[in-house]
């Protein structure tokens, strides 16, 4: 039983840093989007499988949030903007496919001896969990540093912040103030972001940064 | 019925969140300011009443201590200055068309959540808690910071927004680490988040879960306190925003930011097997100091000038603060009041100056002493106070930061000694412009009041000759609490 | 207590009275020795009684400064050459100046040469003005090199001391001091305005130096400054007697056949550096200015050096 | 004591009144006036300190500054020496104001300021602990700054103030290490506890180079005066001459104070530092000045030079206390105590001269000045006395303090280690060498600005200034002579300073006969200056009485002589550039890598011919230009950081993220 209950568990952490690995990977901004709802839906299940193992069940709550705000308005919200600003098909790295996956290996890894080497007495679910965790905020970070775009740097964010869910799922008994405050943060950051996009849309109609750069404080 | 000092406590938050919800519907900006000005106040003689009082047992989300009081209080007081300095300031913008009334309410209501996050951040004994109440502070000033609306101002609260929000999201990390290094120790639940519980028992956490969330909350909270490589956001946001939020920013949401840092410092060293804290503040400080005080030299925009100073500043009280001992801590401590008086001090004049000149170009504000020789010589002494020049405080705190550590640590007290000299090269070379020479053209008098700038210019000078003896040995007490 | 007094007194007078002859006499060994007839040894001191008879034409702008300046040159240079021996050692004032103290009264002097130089505001004076006080920056060293060698062989910087001290055994015969004799002769013949630094005797505007900055001086004025001028020869070359060949000297107190036998070779003494001094400058020719600083430089590092020697 | 502190007390509270009143004219007359009164008062405590026999030393502990630590004051014979100097300075500077500030025309830039400068510096000489010390060092520093640029309509002004607040800062940031270093861990900032500590050696030396970096930026030793010669001119006269005369000897005092007095026994090499950077400061002190032709930049050249005689005698005292010849140390010592005082008086009587003539002329530039002594001979006569007293003339006091240093260099043979024995005489020629050049120096100043012809219209209808100017120049005048013919009663006063300092002070000098001054004994060496001044007025007065009654007295003014060719120009008189010219071709060619450029028009062009000077700056293109243009580089490079795209940034973060976790994984 305990195996399996890893495994499970394992499996869903694993498959989230799996695909932030994938969003890491894709560099066209409407599969982009898919992959992060993909990577919502998968937290999602983590979560719930964790509520169900710690038997918590303000947790579903969490999943609940993951799984219709991240995994479904969000993406759908963005396909939206992205479509009208014509800007889906767009390719917008800074750095190759190539080294950014290396990166992103290297990342993964420090991620996962950190967590795994220097915690023997922990618990090992919790402990692969955070690993797993790490990584997927590293990554996170990766893909906003990676990405020129407004929109994929947001999908990068929320990424960290699903990895940070990961992490929280992953304490046991971690309080309720945790989730209240993810969930405030996920919607006040979108809520925020969205009026800058539509503010942004509204003087420059586009959300590539580097226009914003060129108002970059004393060169005017 | 409810104790009285627990009633005080609450008040704290209590005033500025029903004064918001005030402020958010009332009309007529003369009204709101007066009210802003009021709930300021208000929360002040409640800060001084919970000073007075006996200090209220810790519950399981608020916590009253001797360290977190210093912070409490020097917020709600440069809180009320500077409401009193806004007060007369706004109106100008409002004529200018700057601002539009119905942003000017907005504005308001702002002010006094803003308040009212950094007091709970203060308060909170729940290392939740506390980060829900930094990053209320965060979203409240990146709104404020991009009210005028110019490309300039969105840039700067895109830019403030985007680093804070990661900043926001490591700390949080942390903070979910720190939980998971209690969890084993305290047991699930609250009481892992509870701060007077993980000081109690921060010796047998495990240490390596509390390294790596250290690392991430010194990045995380180090970005608010605009701690180098994190600060990028800073210089903008201070820059863009209305010149009252440049002073509370610059006054005391770097201190929040300090403070939370400051805690998880001590976390770290009650546990005897995790790394030093000490010395990745120092190292962070040090950078900020050296990396700030060279950019003064190019600035051209006055407030970002000061905002640089303000990393400048961080730098300094982080690395005392790192170099820990009581000498240091105590040096970091009056260094962060005197920086936060001075500073704020000196955003009302650069306000002033700004509404008297039009510009906020350094370049284009010349001979102030001779067209306005109060705000002008105002401007010269804040500058020589944040320059750490006697008679004014913070010549005590560096004397005391400077001293203190070449004895220990010869060679970082070199490098923060030239910090110190470059900086002042560099505050001074705009100083001589703006001040000096052949005036430029506005003349005008300057509308708003001149009282909050002397204000604290006055303290800082007083506490530069005098320090009271129960307020130093508060101090030390504190100090020693800081280890 | 009155014959000490007296003694001192006839010192005084006594340097007065002999400084025009020694000039008179150099100029005369000059003239011989190349083939002229010369003026009479006794030609100084008609000269200046000439001087001092005329009526003193003065520049419309000259000050003050410009008509007590040369009584002050005068008076400086004699006091200084009052204090250095000649005929006996430790006279009664001889402690109120040492021999660095000689060398500043001498200095005092020069200062007011130079600023009276400069008061008319002409070309030459200014060129004479500019030209001493090169010549002097590195004069003076050397010469205080020198003291420094004499003072630390002799143990004091005190000439009475130093001539005593030069007449024992004791004194030795030391590379140094010889370092110190040279220092001193090429010294004396810069500050005296001897040829190979300047020339005395010229009146060609672009060479001269002191006689540059006297150029607007007449009358009593020139009389007393060509009075101080032989002075002041006649000083360095008692200097030198005193340290160098202080034999014969008569000690404070010596009685009067002391005296009188210090006073003779005294004269004997002036006499022979005196024919030196014509030697040497009929045989050189005067360098260019700038030139000089090397040469007088040289005087500064023979002192130098002396002064190093005496550590080892 | 206690009217010590109230002196200062009364200064610190005059700003308020200064500001207060708006006529100028009342406000001149009470700041001035009362600055006057308070900085007698404290002269008379002061002097009273110095003098009395009664063997106390005033202390008086305030509760200011850091509670702990509290601000104390102490009036030891150091401090009352010291004090003597500033309150005399101050005094004067007070009385010079009375008349001079009436002059100036933003008095509300000045007279705040003046009453506090003198205030820091009465408290930096008070102070005896490290805080008050630093504090009111900078204090000082600061108002002194504020006077310096009270002038802020001129480009150079501002500049100069700029670069003398960083070396202040500089200055100050060195004795913060250095008292930190001091103090120790625990913080013992009080003097007592610092003189009662144990300094290792390593230690001890460290604080020695942190003073020299210090108290000798304050002091102006080379290569750390740059900001000297930028700053004291730019300054109003009276406060030039206080910066000059007064504030460098603050410094003295911090040198003094903290190497002979905090630190303990000296370290042999410790002298051969002082006294190489000595010599090099008098020397080069003085080249500089000679390549000048604006007459306060000129003084305040001296003013380095000056400093290293000073310096010079420090080193010698510390040579001699290292191998335990407290004799010898005591004489060089007083040598340097006497200069220090000498100094505060002449060079304040030039600056205030400088300031007649800048009144009077409204200029500075010696090259077009001329002819004064005619319309202004009061003043010609006190700066001629200045100007003979600076270039060591005797019977002046300048040359007894440099007979006194002579006569320690004298003493070097004693020396057992050959380093500081070879490196004395040394230094002997070197100082020697400055007081010749300062010589010719001051022939040339005096010479171009006050006699010769006018050499521009403002010159030539200058008239005398007011009285108060007057009476402070020959106060000073006459102090200049009384200390140089009565030089022992300066030396018995500052005995007991010495003595506290090194153990053995001179011996008692007014027991000697005729009031000759002896340094060891009277075989080796005495001097009486006394003496010499009464031959000298006796030979000048006889040989004029002489003369005149008996040859003759008859007088004719005519057109110069000029060897038959004057020119009515007095552009063909000899220029300040000029008149240096030859020194600077001796010394100047090596020392400043100065050269002359002569342009001849070809023949048949009847353009003017041109020579060009040009003289380099070699300490600010060796030191300071480097860490100018570094600093500048960098903050060019990093000003790139203000302009990179938020990306960027977010890399930063990260990149920090990852270093410090690696550096965690690696380390642990």
């Amino acid at each position: 039983m305990d195996k399996l209950v890893f495994d499970i568990a394992h499996l869903l952490a694993g498959s989230v840093l799996l695909v932030s690995f994938m969003m890491l990977y894709q560099n066209r901004l409407s599969a982009l989007l898919n992959l992060f709802a993909l990577h919502a839906v998968i937290l999602a299940f983590s979560v719930a499988w964790q509520a169900h193992l710690q038997d918590a069940p303000h947790l579903y709550v969490t999943a609940m949030i993951a799984l219709f705000f991240k995994a479904l308005f969000i993406p759908l919200a963005l396909h939206r903007i992205v479509v009208r600003l014509n800007i889906h098909r767009q390719i917008e790295n800074v750095v190759g496919v190539g080294p950014t996956m290396l990166l992103g290996m290297g990342l993964a890894a420090l991620g996962m001896l950190l967590m795994v080497r220097i915690t023997p007495d922990s618990d090992l679910l919790g402990r692969e969990d955070l690993g797993f965790a790490l990584s997927t905020v590293m990554l996170g970070l990766l893909l906003m540093v990676a990405r020129r775009n407004a929109v994929s740097q947001v999908i990068g964010f929320m990424s960290v912040e699903n990895g940070t869910i990961l992490a929280a799922t992953g304490a046991k008994g971690m309080p309720m103030v945790v989730e209240i405050s993810v969930a405030f943060s996920i919607l006040i950051a979108f809520i925020v972001i969205g009026v800058f996009l539509f503010r942004i849309r509204e003087r420059f109609d586009t959300v590539d940064l580097q226009a914003l750069d060129q108002f970059r404080g004393e060169q005017g | 019925m409810i104790a009285v000092p627990w009633d005080a406590e609450t008040l704290v938050l209590l005033i500025p969140l029903t004064a918001a919800a005030f402020l958010a519907v009332l009309p007529g900006y003369r009204l709101t300011a007066w009210l802003n000005m009021l709930a300021s106040l208000l929360t002040l003689v409640c800060v001084l009443a919970l000073f007075i009082l006996p200090m209220p047992a810790p519950t399981q989300f608020l916590l009253i201590d001797d360290v977190n009081i210093v912070f409490i209080l020097l917020n709600s007081f440069v809180g009320f200055t500077t409401s009193v300095f806004s007060a007369s300031y706004i109106g100008h913008e409002l004529h200018t068309g700057r601002l539009t009334p119905v942003y000017l309410r907005f504005y308001h209501a702002m002010y006094q959540v803003l308040m009212f996050a950094m007091n709970l951040a203060l308060v909170s004994n729940n290392i939740g808690l506390m980060w829900v109440a930094i990053e209320l502070a965060t979203l409240t000033t990146v709104l404020m910071v991009g009210i005028y609306r110019t490309h300039q101002a969105i840039e700067a609260a895109w830019k403030y927004f985007i680093l804070g929000s990661v900043g926001i999201a490591l700390a949080l990390f942390g903070t979910i680490l720190v939980y998971k290094a209690a969890q084993p120790v305290v047991g699930e639940g609250m009481p892992g988040m509870v701060w007077t519980v993980l000081m109690a028992h921060a010796a047998k956490f495990d240490p390596a879960t509390l390294n790596v969330a250290f690392i991430f909350l010194l990045l995380g909270y180090g970005t608010k306190v605009g701690l180098v490589p994190l600060h990028a956001w800073l210089p903008d946001a201070h820059s863009e925003g209305p010149t009252p939020i440049s002073a509370v920013l610059s006054g005391l949401l770097l201190n929040v930011a300090l403070f939370a840092v400051l805690r998880f410092k001590l976390l770290l060293a009650a546990n005897p097997q995790a790394i030093m804290p000490g010395p990745l503040m120092v190292m962070l400080g040090l950078a900020s100091l050296l990396f700030a005080s060279l950019m003064l030299y190019r600035r051209r925009d006055i407030k970002r000038l000061f905002a640089y100073s303000s990393i400048e500043h961080m730098g300094i009280i982080t690395f005392a603060f790192g170099m820990g001992g009581a000498l240091a801590n105590f040096a970091a401590l009056l260094h962060m009041t005197m920086h936060s008086l001075t500073k704020s001090a000196i955003f009302f004049a650069v306000g002033h100056i700004s509404q008297v000149k039009g510009t906020q170009k350094i370049a284009d504000i010349r001979g102030l002493t001779e067209t306005h020789p109060v705000l002008g010589w105002g401007l010269v002494v804040g500058v020589f106070a944040i320059a750490g020049l006697p008679p004014l405080g913070i010549f005590t705190s560096e004397f005391l930061v400077v001293t203190s550590t070449f004895a220990r640590e010869p060679l970082l007290a070199v490098a923060l000694v030239a910090g110190l000299v470059i900086a002042l090269g560099g505050l001074l070379v705009h100083l001589n412009g703006i001040a000096f020479g052949s005036p430029s053209s506005g003349t005008a008098r300057s509308q708003a009041s001149y009282v909050p700038l002397f204000a604290h210019l006055a303290l800082v000078c007083a506490a530069g000759l005098y320090l009271p003896p129960a307020l130093v040995s508060w101090f030390r007490h504190v100090a020693g609490r800081l280890g | 207590m009155i014959i000490d007094l007296l003694t001192q007194g006839v010192e005084m007078i006594l340097v007065l009275a002999i400084a025009p002859l020694l000039t008179g006499f150099v100029r005369k060994v000059k003239a011989r020795l190349l083939r002229r007839q010369g003026p009479s040894v006794w030609q100084p001191y008609r000269d200046l009684l000439r001087l001092a008879r005329k009526e003193v034409v003065l520049a419309e702008n000259a000050s003050w400064l410009f008509r007590t300046a040369p009584y002050l040159i005068f008076a400086a240079t004699w006091v200084a050459a009052a204090l250095v021996p000649t005929f006996a050692s430790g006279l009664m004032f001889s402690w109120a100046a040492d021999l660095i103290a000689i060398i500043a009264l001498l200095g005092s002097a020069r200062f007011f040469l130079a600023l009276a130089g400069m008061e008319v505001g002409t070309a030459f004076g200014g060129i004479g003005s500019s030209r001493e006080a090169m010549i002097a920056s590195v004069a003076e060293p050397a010469i205080l090199m020198m003291v420094f060698t004499v003072a630390l062989i002799a143990g004091s910087s005190q000439l009475s001391t130093v001539a005593r001290f030069m007449a024992t055994a004791e004194a030795g015969l030391r590379v140094s001091t010889g370092l110190a004799l040279f220092a001193l002769i090429i010294v004396a013949l810069a500050e005296n305005a001897r040829i190979p630094v300047d020339n005395p005797a010229t009146h060609l505007e672009l060479t001269m130096v002191h006689e540059a900055m006297v150029l607007e001086y007449s009358g009593r004025h020139l009389a007393v400054i060509e009075l101080a001028a032989s002075l002041k020869l006649l000083l360095y070359l008692s200097l030198i007697g005193c340290i160098f060949i202080p034999w014969g000297m008569a000690a404070s107190g010596g009685g009067i056949t002391g005296y009188l036998i210090g006073s003779l070779l005294y004269l004997a003494k002036l006499g022979v550096l005196g024919l030196g001094l014509a030697l040497f400058e009929s045989a050189i020719a005067k360098m260019r200015v700038f030139r000089v600083p090397q040469f007088v430089g040289a005087a500064l590092m023979l002192g130098l050096l002396g002064t190093l020697l005496l550590f080892f | 004591m206690l009217v010590v502190m109230s002196a200062v007390a009364v200064l610190l509270a005059l700003p308020v009144a200064a500001l207060g009143i708006g006529a100028r004219r009342v406000a001149t007359v009470l700041v001035y006036g009362f600055g006057l009164a308070a900085s007698l008062a404290s002269l008379a405590a002061a002097l009273g300190q110095l003098l009395s026999t009664a063997g106390t030393t005033p202390a008086i502990t305030l509760p200011l500054g850091l509670p702990w630590i509290g601000a104390h004051m102490r009036l030891d014979a150091l401090s009352a020496f010291f004090l003597t100097v500033v309150d005399l300075g101050g005094a004067a500077a007070c009385l010079y104001g009375l008349g001079y500030g009436r002059h100036e025309r933003a008095p509300r830039r000045v007279l705040p300021f003046f009453p506090l400068f003198l205030a820091g510096m009465q408290l930096v000489v008070l102070a005896d602990d490290a805080f008050t010390f630093l504090f009111s060092w900078e204090f000082m520093s600061l108002a002194s700054w504020a006077l310096v640029v009270a002038d802020h309509h001129k480009g150079d002004t501002v500049r100069a103030g700029y670069v003398y607040l960083i070396m202040a800062s500089f200055g100050t940031a060195a004795l913060l290490l250095a008292f930190g270093l001091l103090a120790g861990p625990e913080g013992g900032y009080g003097f007592a506890a610092i003189r009662a500590a144990a300094h290792s050696p390593a230690e001890a030396s460290l604080v020695l180079a942190l003073l020299l970096l210090g108290a000798g930026s304050k002091a102006g030793l080379v290569p750390l005066h740059v900001w000297l010669p930028l700053a004291h001119p730019a300054a109003p006269s009276h406060v030039s001459a206080l910066m000059s005369g007064v504030m460098t000897k603050v410094a003295i005092y911090a040198f003094v104070r903290v190497v002979f007095d905090l630190l303990g026994q000296p370290q042999w090499w410790w002298s051969m530092a002082v006294l190489t950077l000595g010599g090099i400061t008098a020397v080069l002190g003085v080249l500089y000045a000679l390549m000048q032709h604006d007459l306060k930049r000129l003084l305040a050249y001296h003013t380095v030079e000056n400093i290293g005689i000073i310096y010079i005698g420090l080193g010698l005292a510390l040579a001699f206390r290292a191998e335990g010849l407290a004799p010898a140390a005591a004489l060089a010592l007083t040598a340097a105590l006497f200069h220090v005082l000498n100094h505060m008086t002449f060079k304040s009587l030039l600056f205030f001269g400088a300031g007649a003539v800048l009144t009077a002329t409204g200029e500075r530039d010696m090259e077009r000045l001329g002819g004064l002594i005619h319309r202004m001979p009061v003043t010609a006569f006190a700066f001629l006395i200045g100007c003979a007293a600076i270039s060591a003339l005797p019977p002046f006091n300048g040359f007894a303090s440099e007979w006194l240093t002579f006569q320690a260099v004298l003493q070097g043979p004693k020396l057992a280690l050959w380093g500081p024995k070879l490196l004395v005489p040394s230094v002997g020629a070197l100082l020697a060498l400055s007081a010749a050049l300062a010589a010719g120096c001051f022939v040339k100043a005096f010479g171009v600005t006050f006699l010769s012809r006018p050499r521009s219209r403002p010159a030539a209808t200058a008239g005398e200034v007011d009285r108060f100017s007057l009476a402070a120049m020959l106060l000073f005048a006459v102090l200049c002579l009384l200390a140089g013919i009565l030089p022992g009663l300066v030396i018995d006063t500052l005995g007991p300073v010495v003595g506290g300092l090194v153990g053995q002070r001179m011996p008692v000098q007014s027991v000697e006969p005729w009031l000759t001054i002896i340094p060891i004994a009277a075989s080796h060496s005495s001097y009486n200056g006394l003496l010499v001044f009464v031959f000298i007025t006796w030979a000048a007065l006889t040989a004029a009485q002489v003369i005149h009654r008996w040859a003759s007295h008859a007088l004719r003014r005519g057109p110069a002589w000029d060897c038959g060719y004057p020119d009515a120009s007095p552009l063909t008189q000899y220029s300040a550039s000029g008149f240096a010219q030859p020194i600077r071709r001796v010394f100047g060619t090596v020392v400043f890598r100065a050269t002359e450029e002569v342009r001849m028009p070809p023949p048949g062009d009847t353009g003017p011919a041109r020579l060009e000077v040009v003289v380099k700056d070699l300490v600010w293109a060796v030191f300071y230009a480097p860490v100018a243009k570094a600093v500048g580089i960098l903050a060019d490079r990093l000003n790139r950081m203000q302009y990179l795209t938020i990306r960027k940034y977010l890399s930063l973060v990260f990149l920090a993220l990852v270093i410090l976790l690696l550096a965690l994984e690696l380390w642990l």
